[in-house]
């Protein structure tokens, strides 16, 4: 069933399914993490999460900006690590993007991702190609552009699609950047764990979208 | 493995919590967890080092007398937020600027400078020098990429003395680069240690393997070579701080006459014995060279959990580092009369 | 297991000549296998301290300045031959008398023995002061059969403090008793260290179990019991030192006011992070009691190869030794400014 | 085969014997050791004997005494530990009894013994009893008063069988001197790790007379 977008309490549900889908993949985020880095990255995404969750319960939100901005804010002063910055910044710039907005809907999405897409990249230095969640977000963010016509359900199945195919992409790349670096060609054959992260988040937004 | 801890997703506060206590009253906590020393005086140009939990004795054990004012700590393994960089910040600037002073880490780069940005903000002036001693992960040309290890110890150590005299945060940067400039290291691993909150190792590796030039995360390293003697190895690895010396353009060759700090660190589990029978085959191998040993450190002090590994640090000294490596210093982590 | 070493049957003197080196000049190896300080003044009460390898950074790395005079070093694990004994003691003796000041076990004290038997055939004055400050490994009444283990590094500390001012070998014997008679310490070994000879771990026990009391060796402790938390074990181990504070007819209780010195020891696996972790709690319950840390210190200095454990150690202070402690000194396993 | 008495060279060939028993014996004894103590006894024990053959080897004997002395010196002098001093002292103690002596006959085997005994009671205080090597040392120099006129080789027979079951009884003992003092009740069930060195060396000496 087409769903349109998404009002501001709504859009809070999701953001706590996309915190406890996380929390709940903690050991494949660790596994990713171990195979390329120092296997910290699960427990990161968790705190990270967990403190996301608290923040969302305890507070009240007039729009949608305000939602992922908190989200951003509560993960960047709980996680630390490349991801803690990284993921917060996303959260943080693609908020940036949603000035007033009551409403969640493929437009704002392509907003977000777009925003939070440059933000990640300005903040990390990496590009697509480098192994890194880049590789998920940047294919989720081009795949908005395409959906901004479509239903939010929709337009996030796609956009989840499109993180879920960077993130398997992402295999075969050798990495450039962080800690896989020193890997070089033994980096291939294994995802990296920030772009896992980046496909859970946005199916995550997508499964609740279409329930 | 039995870890004798409490909360598993509470270690990282309660060993500074611990920490704390070690001082004695010499250091407090501020913020979240970050240590500082208690009296910093006015105007002194102030040094704030940190990064992940999970490394003790250090970043935070580096903190104390002629030590570093202040230390970010983060999570297990994981960079400090830059709310807890700019808690430490705000607490230990004296109105003359603070040099950051860290291992070269993505995860720390960025929230430190984010850290930075919020400080700048209040008004305070911040600059960085990235610790990068690593010589296997990156080629001389591109060093400035590489990671930092072991050798933070000794770079923390003088650059530390050196900011209770310098006037300026300029002047105490050009030290900063100067003694990272001069500072190398090279290190393997046997054996990993795992994540507290997990349980898991954080990496695998073979039985009859050790990897060289593995990070102290267990981040890969150049290569993994068969396990071998600690007087095969030993020269092997002080090759490679050699050949980088040389290949390097920026720094003169190691050679004959030249005096230097050596330091043998254990990656934790890594017996001080075994760090002993290391350092011997090293002076031998130094002695030949025509290499005078100023001072020597042993032991674990920068650790991965019970990850089994050893490193050498070298740092090439003049005479300005060597009057920097010459005061007397006292921290959890290094004590020197 | 991986250990980075050469002949397993070596380990011992390539050890110490490794710990020579690390000393960079200021302590010399004597004869077999004994280390002893570069310069000792003519007339010094001389202190000798010693006992088997693979402790490391003890027993030998407790030789320096203002520290002990020299160190009579075994093969892993085994006191010291009298030969070597022999040899130390003559090298140190400055014509005043020595004391030899260490752990009581068995092998130590026969061979220790029949080495003071050989040095005053020399014509050497001699006595003998045992560390026994292993609280678990007999009751008080019987507290002279007791084992020494990691209270020794606070012992040796202060009495090599004061030996490098008193006049007779009868005044360093009774500063020796009483730092002894002050300094109780009860220890947990989690998991055994090994042999490298053999590698063999020394002990074996449950997955589930730690065993409380349990010597530096391995030896046997008083009981083992369900490994459990940081928080939970710490308050049971400092209940066995004040219980035994309180049993002991010969001292005062531990009570609100006193002043001690803490030392948290790790056995060497167990990390840093879990020492400070049950600092923490250690001063929490102190700070209860109204029990004031004069100072502290923590880290793997009394380590029994990759094994795992932990102890606490309290010397309770008086004005006297209080002085002693205060002395700087500087030693490859403790250096105070 | 009836044999009055060893020579000189004979004494020196089987105290070679009892060194390469004893190196060779090395993991039963380590754990021993394991069991009740700290698990070196069999590297020391070996390390000795290794010294005690060096010894033997690189110099000349013009007495039994002077065997027994060199071994004894080469003992202490090497292993350190209690069974340095212990084992060092037996042998010591055992030659200071056997002044001029050239020949070891049953009567020679009972001086040695009886004062190796003595010696390493007074050294270490210890009695029979108490878990130790004594406890094989003490059954043998009891038994060896018994064979003063059989021949050596059955005087060495009878001598390593008390050795042997002062051994096994020691099994049964509950330890009170030594590391293993501790484990009070707990000892029983193991025996004692000097007393199986004991055992092997005097087995040996019989098995070199007998062949
Ligand atoms: N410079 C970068 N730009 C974008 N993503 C990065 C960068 N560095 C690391 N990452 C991402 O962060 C993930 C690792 O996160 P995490 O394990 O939490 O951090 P850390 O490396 O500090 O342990 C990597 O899998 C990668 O996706
Ligand atoms: N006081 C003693 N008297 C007699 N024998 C002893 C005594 N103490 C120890 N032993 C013997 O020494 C053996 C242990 O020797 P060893 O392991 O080499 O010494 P250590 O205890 O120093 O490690 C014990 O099994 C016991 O037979
Ligand atoms: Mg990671
Ligand atoms: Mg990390
Ligand atoms: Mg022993
Ligand atoms: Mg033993």
């Amino acid at each position: 069933m087409a769903k349109e977008s998404l009002d501001v309490s709504e859009s809070l549900e999701m953001v706590k399914l996309v915190a406890r889908k996380i929390i709940e993949s903690e050991p494949i985020l660790t596994d990713a993490d171990r195979n390329l880095g120092d296997g910290d990255h699960g427990i990161g995404m968790q705190r990270g999460m967990t403190a996301v969750l608290e923040k969302l319960e305890s507070d009240s939100f007039a729009d949608i900006k305000s939602i992922f901005n908190a989200a951003g804010m509560a993960m960047m002063s709980s996680m630390g690590g490349a991801s803690g910055a990284l993921f917060g910044t996303l959260f943080r710039s693609g908020a940036k993007a949603l000035d007033g907005k009551l409403a969640f809907d493929s437009s704002s999405l392509s907003d977000f991702l777009v925003a939070a897409n440059e933000g990640v990249q300005a903040r990390g230095g990496a590009s697509p190609g480098d192994k890194t969640m880049i590789d998920a977000l940047d294919p989720a963010a081009n795949e908005s552009l395409q959906s901004k016509e479509l239903p939010i359900n929709e337009a996030l199945g796609a956009v989840a699609s499109a993180a879920e195919s960077g993130r398997d992409q992402s295999k075969d790349m050798v990495a450039t950047m962080g800690r896989a670096k020193t890997l070089g060609e033994k980096s291939v054959g294994h995802p990296d764990a920030g772009a896992c992260s980046i496909a859970i988040i946005f199916r995550a937004m997508a499964e609740f979208a279409n329930n | 493995m039995k870890k004798l801890i409490n909360d598993p997703l509470k270690v990282a506060d309660e060993l500074i919590d611990g920490l704390v206590e070690a001082y004695d009253g010499d250091c407090v906590k501020v913020g979240t967890r970050s240590i500082i020393k208690k009296e910093i005086p006015e105007g002194k140009v102030a040094l704030l080092i940190g990064g992940g939990a999970g490394h003790e004795p250090i970043y935070h054990g580096l903190v104390g007398t002629n030590m570093a004012d202040g230390a970010a700590c983060g999570d297990i393994f994981a960079a400090p937020p830059p709310d807890i960089v700019l808690e430490a910040t705000s607490a230990i600037s004296r109105g003359n600027g603070v040099l950051y002073l860290y291992g070269n880490y993505a995860g720390d780069v960025m929230n430190f400078d984010i850290g930075a940005e919020l400080s700048e903000e209040e008004g305070i002036e911040v600059k960085t020098v990235l610790i990068t001693d690593d010589v296997c992960s990156a080629p001389p040309e591109s060093k400035e990429e590489r990671r930092g290890i072991a050798g933070l110890v000794l770079i923390v150590k003088m650059v530390s003395a050196a900011s209770q005299s310098v006037e300026t945060l300029d002047e105490l940067e050009r030290i900063a680069k100067l003694t990272v400039l001069q500072t190398r290291s090279v290190g393997v691993s046997m054996s990993p240690g795992s994540i507290p909150a997990t349980g898991k190792p954080t990496f695998e590796i073979d039985e009859g393997l050790i990897g060289l030039g593995m990070g102290i995360h267990g981040e890969p390293g150049v290569s993994e070579i068969p396990m071998t003697t600690a007087d095969d190895l030993t020269p092997q690895m002080l090759d490679l701080i050699f050949k980088d010396f040389t290949d390097d353009s920026d720094v003169d060759d190691l050679k004959e006459g030249d005096e230097i700090l050596l330091f043998v660190n254990s990656l934790g589990a890594t017996t001080m014995m075994e760090c002993l029978i290391c350092l011997r085959k090293a002076k031998e191998y130094l002695n030949k060279r025509g290499v005078r040993v100023y001072d020597t450190i042993v032991g674990p002090l920068v650790t991965c959990q019970e990850m089994s590994g050893i490193s050498f640090s070298i740092t090439k000294l003049n005479d300005e580092l060597k009057r920097y490596w010459d005061v007397p210093c006292e921290s959890v982590c290094y004590t020197k009369l």
